[in-house]
């Protein structure tokens, strides 16, 4: 048993440098990005990286597995799509009708899949993500198998004409990093701490006096609203907003983009989303049958990379350090 | 011929005999769901895959070796088990200490390999299977023309959901499997060949979708994407009846078939979604499931 | 089986003499992944003995028992039972060779009634005791026999994961901690059931921190310390001990 | 650089059979048929898979019109990634030749000057069919229509051809989409009394269906059965048994004629015997007319100076009859009413259809006199 | 017998009662595993829950903690009745416990394992928004209770590295941390070591000064050492209630649960 006093060994939490390069880096590969890939490429990307981060707020951070994400991806497409074109608000507030109406769907969903925990928890999701698509599906102003389509991505604050590649590429780009920052601070904050200790052993949590649903709840929002975003970012980006995005397999590729990058790290949701996505589009003119080239990668993933690229790379260095 | 006799009753209870038999799939897919998930804890995503493949594979024997329909519903289920049990033994086997969702995961993977493979092969428009000779036609059943493929659905699903249960419920080997799904070491020291007896139990789980496949192919296309559509519904029922119980997923099954099949008549609007509603509401009201046992 | 006929007083065993160890460790190491837990670890059990490892938190009493048991997979060394090596027969196999293990963690199944787990195990020998004696010697279990294994209480998951083995006809049981949070009646009820399984030419291999508990059972006692056997000694040589016992395990 | 032309398809998904290899195989072979050189480049087809995703689709038609040259857009099934790639050949003035995509609101309020819809829009197909059998004296409709926008816009166009030719609708009962189980629905339109119990919904919904009808014995009991939209390979897909005596609307059959057997040959011969749909043929027809247009029209960069070429061009070939380009993208010609044959009047593996009439283009397509299109005249 | 001179016996002076229940009973379906037990547990003094396996003590334990719904019976914890609470608000109200397997966030290093606990009275798990610097005010809290479980020095380890006994010495040091008023600790020294039961015993006995202490254990010396009342329970109900030397000496005790274990220590 220690004799030593408290006080010499009160070591304050290390400021890392390693976060803050890491967004300055990405802020940096996002301003030289465009010289080099396709604007629309790279804006596509940058959806789908703030998609699969917010969906890893949630999985890695909260081990709670959704499957259901593409509701409130593919939700706040169709009502920012909208909002656009039969509203014709400025786009700040169509991206914003689309995440409260992330938010909303993500209140009534997390609602009744946070009472159960686990494998539970991702079919609840899927079938409620289902019912949803259903809607999407029957709902006259969703136009069926075509779509929202055809609308001007309008004026940003009635100023900044988005239809500008370079316009929209930096709003782009500044609302993913700023989102990003914010999911590391939530998930680096007090109230992150709170959900890794409700993953790692929720009676005990409870017994501590903390009100488990409710931060469920609360993180399960937040990653909707997130998502939502995202959505509504690519809603906006490629001027429609179909079924496609509502479909469960949408829902598949975020946990595959997670899940390759390296679930719950920061940098794994970027690699990831960088990965999948480039691999469509490779796959899409190199005549392999795409389907099974990703149901195939999929199982590679869990058998042999478990940790995604990210998370084998950090336990090769954290082994290096021994 | 084909009107509907009998005045006072006739479209409700035609509907509650057909609303039975897309029971009868449900409940034979989501007992074998529950039979994997009961003793292996792995939510197998590919069991829609695996329903596709036995039709595909009846389909495969009738067109490359010329083995009719009763050959199939003995041989294709069989195939299907040993695909199943190969993958098991190879892949599946890995992921059992690890969080359950990794099962669900490649699972997933496998799932949309199998379907991606089967669309690249077959294309999509699907195959035709014939109903065997002997159950083509309809019979008069007094309220309704019942065709008889359709009963025998029925009956076929019933013999084999009773069966599992009987030996499942009533065996030793239900509580080596259950024993064994938590702590297969222990097991495997008190003498039990759990390896063996898992990669069988997979097996047979697949196999019971395959038995679906089968009896499905003479309904529906035979086409790689028939189980896709399927799976999520039969998760729902799953849900409801409370994941691992094997009661729960047999009844549930029947009984969620014959609750789409009135709201076809009342509202057909929401027949698509209602299984997920009654899902929603039963677990509102009580989490684990309606036979579940709350954890 | 009632308390007075268990009193009988212990089968004095040859060590040492003519008959062989009905279990023979020598030099058996473990790993749990990187981490050498086990750094060769020398034994016996002669057959109808009830022997002893002692040892502080952590030095590796468990990972014996695991180890002998094949339960760890990453092993090396020479297990024989009975004269045959058991490093390469597979797990499901050494409960048939005639070997019952009670883990420290209880291994009680959440999902089978007290009934069935303690049905599970398979008889793999005759001479095992029924369910009826079972349930005679711990009552608790019989009343609660119909409801899930894991709803029992803790001492109650105790006994039941004894009493699963006893059925089972084994000639060598590894105990893993058998008292802990047991009462004091259950603890002394299962001191009999020990002495009753000598009595049987049953030999136990036990790992217990209740030192007073196992000074009155056994026969032999090995001292264990950072993965090897340091000590042994037989139970008359006890007294001798006690001083150099008492730094060794902070009695 | 050679210019390119761009398949865009399927390759993975549900539409493979339909459009898929077969499109790309076609737009090769006019390609070759036409010489394989445009105003004196090379010509490169090139293939993209857009696995049904909008997003892939109009990225990648973004991506070769830019860096690839690519003159024209080729096919497209799924109507959200054509929709979707029409907004993109529309901003760059590009050609848009689609073929299998068949929404109506492709050349109605989004329709572009750069696109020639070529092969059949949803309007034409459940108006050929509903108006012909009218007219053949089935005059009471029952409809099992597919829940959502698609459902309801073919059941109301057929309605209006119903209607218009004398008969009327005398029910309908809607289904969600991918319903594995059609019974009740069937036992529905059973009990209705109806003359027709005609199926807007498409392939995997109407095959199942169509097992379905067969196994309560609707056509035994002299109901007609009639598919608002089907293709070769549905029919193929569930059978003749089942399929028998179906009536439907088709812009293509191979064996109409000797043009059609000659080219129908052709094709199965790469394609390892498979039957052309009506979509390959249109998507070589496309190609082919596409080639002349550019070369008459000196260039091939703007897609609306092409179309406007082939406006004033004859474009009628063994695909096309009586055929020309409307200036909402329309490609106007003949279609055909067929009947699916019974397992006993066929002689082949592809011999499926025996054609009953001749649809006038003028009939088969919506008229432009109540068209959205903004590009038409009024 | 009792090391604390200053407790005063239960019905000399006017000990404060922090919770008590009355009638509290539990059934499983037919199975009732807690019957009408009444319970009394005073500020500053140690209350042993001693019995039987099987008897209903963690059952009890899970019924005050509002773990279980009580199938009859009244909770009044600080005067206000509890019995209807859910076990996140009785635990915020300052009754905390610990668990018969031990409960630790396996995966989180010692200090933030205390911290998760000293985040809530210092309202700081609701803020998404600030840095985890932020906590870092409560390190010296969280060390010094660390430090009084002899954790100290391993502040930086994660939990799961742990050997058993020293997981349960946190999981005390995160109890503590809540500063509760109640606290309720079952089996604390279960599978713990000799020279660790020592000093534990002893630091639950300082603890209990500030509160109100409930124990489940088996280990008479430790019960004998440093209980101040003991309930004996059986099969569900109270057998038996007093300090030590009345409960021990007590035949019906000795005969459902000592057994002839002899109390010469
Ligand atoms: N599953 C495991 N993974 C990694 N290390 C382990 C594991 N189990 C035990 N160890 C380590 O191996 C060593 C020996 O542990 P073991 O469980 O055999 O000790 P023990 O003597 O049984 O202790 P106790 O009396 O506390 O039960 C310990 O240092 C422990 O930390
Ligand atoms: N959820 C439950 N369902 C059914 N029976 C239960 C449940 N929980 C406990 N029991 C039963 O209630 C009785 C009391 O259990 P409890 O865990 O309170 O005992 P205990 O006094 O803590 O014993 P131990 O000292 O062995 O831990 C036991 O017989 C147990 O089997
Ligand atoms: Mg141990
Ligand atoms: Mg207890």
């Amino acid at each position: 048993m220690s004799a030593k006093h408290a006080d010499t060994i009160v070591m304050p939490t290390r400021k890392s440098p390693v976060p803050a390069l890491t967004f300055a880096a990405l802020i940096l590969v996002l301003a030289i990005l465009p010289a080099f890939f396709y604007p629309i490429f790279v804006m596509k990307l940058l959806c789908f990286v703030l998609f699969a981060a917010a969906f890893n707020l949630l999985l890695g951070y909260t081990g709670l597995l959704s499957f259901g994400h593409a509701a409130f991806f593919g939700g706040a497409a169709y009502v920012t799509a909208h909002a656009l074109k039969v509203w014709q608000v400025t786009p700040e507030f169509a991206i914003l009708a689309g995440v409260a109406a992330a938010i909303v769907l993500g209140l009534i969903i997390g609602a009744v899949a946070i009472r159960r925990q686990g494998i539970y928890f991702a079919m609840i999701t899927l079938a409620m993500a289902q019912m949803f698509y259903f809607f999407c599906l029957q709902a006259p102003f969703t136009n069926g198998e075509d779509g929202i389509q055809g609308f001007s991505r309008g004026h940003l604050f009635g100023i900044i004409d988005l239809n500008e590649t370079m316009n929209l590429y930096y709003f782009i780009a500044a609302v993913t990093v700023l989102s990003l920052v914010l999911i590391w601070r939530i998930v680096n904050s007090p109230f992150g701490q709170i959900l890794r200790a409700i993953r790692e052993n929720e009676p005990r949590t409870i017994s501590l006096g903390y009100s488990v649903q409710r931060f469920k709840l609360a993180a399960f929002v937040m990653s909707a609203g997130l998502t939502g975003l995202a959505g509504a970012l690519k809603a906006l980006l490629f001027q429609f907003a179909t079924l496609a995005d509502v479909a469960w397999q949408m829902s598949g590729e975020v946990i595959l983009m997670t899940l390759i990058g390296g679930i719950g790290t920061l940098a794994g949701p970027v690699v990831g989303a960088g990965i999948l996505i480039g691999m469509q589009n490779f796959l899409a003119t190199s005549g392999l049958p795409v389907t099974m080239v990703l149901g195939g990668t999929f199982m590679v993933c869990v058998l042999l990379f478990r940790r995604g690229v990210v998370g084998e790379i950090l336990n090769l260095l954290e082994r290096r350090r021994g | 011929m084909t009107t509907i006799f009998g005045v006072a009753l006739p479209v409700l209870t035609g509907q509650l005999l057909i609303g039975l038999i897309n029971g009868s799939f449900y409940a034979l897919l989501s007992l074998g769901l529950a039979v994997i998930f009961g003793l292996l804890r792995i939510v197998n995503f590919a069991h829609g895959a695996f329903y596709m493949l036995g039709a595909f594979a009846a389909w495969m024997l009738l067109n490359f070796a010329g083995i009719g329909y009763w050959g199939a519903l003995f041989l294709a289920p069989l195939i299907v088990a040993v695909v199943g049990m190969v993958i098991e033994r190879t892949m599946l086997r890995a992921l059992y200490g690890l969080d359950h969702l990794y099962g669900l995961l490649f699972t997933f993977g496998l799932a949309l390999l199998l379907e991606g493979g089967f669309r690249h092969y077959f294309g999509t428009s699907g195959q035709p299977f014939a109903a065997p000779e002997a159950l083509r036609g309809a019979t008069n059943i007094g309220f309704m023309m019942l065709p008889n493929y359709r009963g025998w659905v029925v009956v076929a699903s019933l013999v084999v959901c009773l069966g599992t249960w009987a030996i499942i419920e009533k065996t030793k080997i239900g509580a080596y499997l259950r024993a064994a799904t938590e702590n297969s070491t222990l097991v495997q020291a008190f003498g039990v060949n759990v390896p063996l007896l898992l990669t069988l139990t997979y097996g047979f789980g697949c196999a019971l979708a395959g038995v679906a496949g089968v009896l499905a192919a003479p309904l529906f296309q035979v086409s790689p994407l028939m189980g896709s559509n399927l799976i999520i519904i039969v998760f729902a029922v799953v849900v409801i009846g409370g994941m691992g119980s094997i009661l729960g997923a047999i009844v549930t099954g029947y009984m969620l078939g014959i609750v789409e099949g009135l709201c076809k008549v009342f509202y057909p609007e929401a027949a698509n979604i209602v299984v997920f509603v009654i899902m929603a509401i039963v677990l509102l009201l009580r989490p684990a499931g309606l036979f579940g046992k709350d954890s | 089986m009632t308390a007075t006929d268990t009193l009988t007083a212990p089968a004095t065993v040859a060590r040492g003499g003519g008959a062989a160890p009905q279990l023979k460790v020598r030099k058996l190491e473990a790993w749990y992944g990187e981490s050498h837990a086990l750094h060769g670890v020398d034994l016996d059990v002669y057959p109808g003995e009830t022997v002893t490892l002692l040892g502080r938190n952590g030095v590796g009493k468990t990972t014996t028992l695991r180890a002998i048991m094949g339960i760890i997979r990453k092993r090396k060394g020479e297990v024989e039972f009975e004269q045959k090596s058991i490093m390469r027969v597979p797990l499901h196999r050494i409960a048939h060779a005639g070997l019952g293990f009670v883990p420290e963690e209880r291994g009680i199944f959440a999902s089978l009634t007290v009934e069935e787990n303690l049905t599970l195990p398979p008889v793999v020998a005759k001479g095992g005791m029924s369910i009826e004696k079972i349930y005679e010697i711990f009552p608790n279990l019989f009343e609660r026999r119909g409801s899930p294994g894991t709803k029992l209480s803790g001492g109650e998951q105790q006994m039941l994961a004894i009493a699963r083995i006893l059925r089972t006809g084994v000639r060598l049981i590894l105990l893993d901690e058998p008292t802990e949070g047991l009462a004091p009646v259950i603890v002394e009820r299962i001191g009999e059931v020990l002495k009753v399984l000598k009595t049987h030419g049953v030999s136990v291999l036990l790992v217990e921190q209740n030192f007073r508990f196992a000074s009155r059972i056994a026969d032999h006692f090995y001292v264990m310390d950072h993965g090897q056997v340091i000590d042994s000694f037989t139970v008359s040589e006890l007294p001798a001990r006690t001083e150099a016992l008492n730094t060794a395990l902070g009695v | 650089e050679p210019y390119r032309i761009g398949v865009l398809t399927d390759m993975s998904g549900m539409n493979y059979d339909l459009s898929g290899q077969g499109s790309v195989v076609a737009a090769q072979m006019a390609v070759e048929d036409f010489g394989g050189k445009l105003l004196g480049e090379g010509i490169e087809v090139i293939v993209g898979d857009h696995q049904n995703k909008p997003d892939i689709g109009s990225t990648l038609a973004r991506t070769w019109i830019d860096e690839q040259n690519v003159v024209a857009v080729v096919d497209v099934p799924t109507s959200s990634v054509a929709m979707a790639v029409q907004e993109i050949t529309r901003q760059k003035d590009t050609a848009f030749l689609i073929s299998t995509a068949g929404s109506s609101a492709l050349t109605a309020e989004a329709c572009s000057a750069s696109t020639a819809q070529w092969t059949w829009d949803t309007y034409a197909l459940a108006n050929g069919t509903g108006r012909a059998l009218t007219q053949g004296g089935a005059k009471k409709w029952y409809f099992i229509t597919v829940d959502y926008t698609f459902g309801h816009a073919l059941e109301a166009d057929t309605t209006q051809a119903v209607t218009a030719a004398g008969g009327e609708v005398i029910g309908s009962v809607r289904h969600p989409r991918e319903t594995t189980d059609f019974s009740s629905y069937i036992l529905q339109a059973q009990a209705s009394g109806a003359d027709v119990i005609a199926l807007a919904n498409s392939s995997g919904d109407t095959m199942t269906a169509l097992k379905q009808m067969q196994e309560f014995g609707i056509t035994e009991a002299g109901q007609k059965v009639a598919g608002m939209l089907l293709f070769l390979t549905d029919v193929q897909g569930v059978g003749l048994d089942i399929a028998q005596d179906l009536t439907l609307t088709t812009a293509f059959y191979w064996d109409m004629d000797d043009a059609t057997r000659e080219w129908s040959a052709r094709y199965s011969e790469r394609m390892g015997g498979k039957k052309p749909t009506m979509v390959h043929a249109g998507v070589y027809s496309s190609v082919m007319n596409y080639l002349k247009a550019a070369e008459a029209a000196g260039q091939a960069k703007s897609g609306s100076k092409v179309m406007e070429a082939m406006r004033g061009m004859d474009i009628n070939d063994f695909f096309n009859r009586n055929a020309y380009l409307r200036e909402d993208g329309r490609v106007v010609h003949d279609m055909f009413l067929v009947r699916v044959k019974k397992p006993s009047e066929s002689t082949s593996e592809g011999d499926l259809y025996e054609v009953l009439a001749t649809i006038p283009g003028k009939e088969a397509f919506a008229s432009l006199e109540n068209s959205t299109c903004p590009l038409v005249k009024k | 017998m009792t090391n604390n001179p200053a407790a005063a016996p239960a019905d000399a002076g006017a000990p404060r009662a922090v919770l008590s229940a009355r009638g509290l009973t539990k059934r499983f379906g037919p199975f009732t595993a807690v019957n009408n037990v009444d319970l009394d547990v005073c500020h500053g003094r140690i209350h042993a829950l001693i019995g039987p396996n099987g008897a209903g003590k963690s059952t009890v334990f899970n019924l005050l903690t509002k773990f279980l719904k009580p199938t009859e019976g009244r909770i009044v914890l600080d005067g206000t009745d509890i019995t209807a609470m859910d076990p996140a608000s009785v635990a915020r109200m300052g009754m905390v416990r610990s668990f018969q397997i031990s409960a630790t966030f396996g995966d989180m290093t010692l200090l933030d394992n205390v911290r998760v606990a000293l985040q809530r009275p210092n309202n700081m798990s609701r803020q998404f928004w600030r840095s985890l610097i932020s906590l870092d005010r409560l390190n010296r809290q969280a060390m010094e209770l660390l430090d009084r479980v002899g954790l100290a020095d391993m502040a930086q380890l994660r939990a799961n590295n742990l050997s058993y006994g020293r997981k349960r010495a946190l999981e005390i040091a995160t109890t503590l941390a809540l500063e509760p008023r109640v606290l309720l600790l079952d089996e604390p020294l279960a599978g713990m070591g000799q020279e660790d039961v020592e000093h534990m015993a002893k630091l639950i006995k300082t603890v209990s000064r500030d509160c109100a202490l409930v124990m489940v254990e088996h280990n008479l010396k430790v019960v004998g050492d440093i209980g101040d009342d003991i309930t004996v329970l059986q099969r569900g109900e109270i057998l038996a209630r007093g300090d030590y030397a009345t409960v021990s000496a007590d035949p019906r005790v000795r005969e459902a649960y000592m057994g002839s274990e002899d109390d010469s220590h």
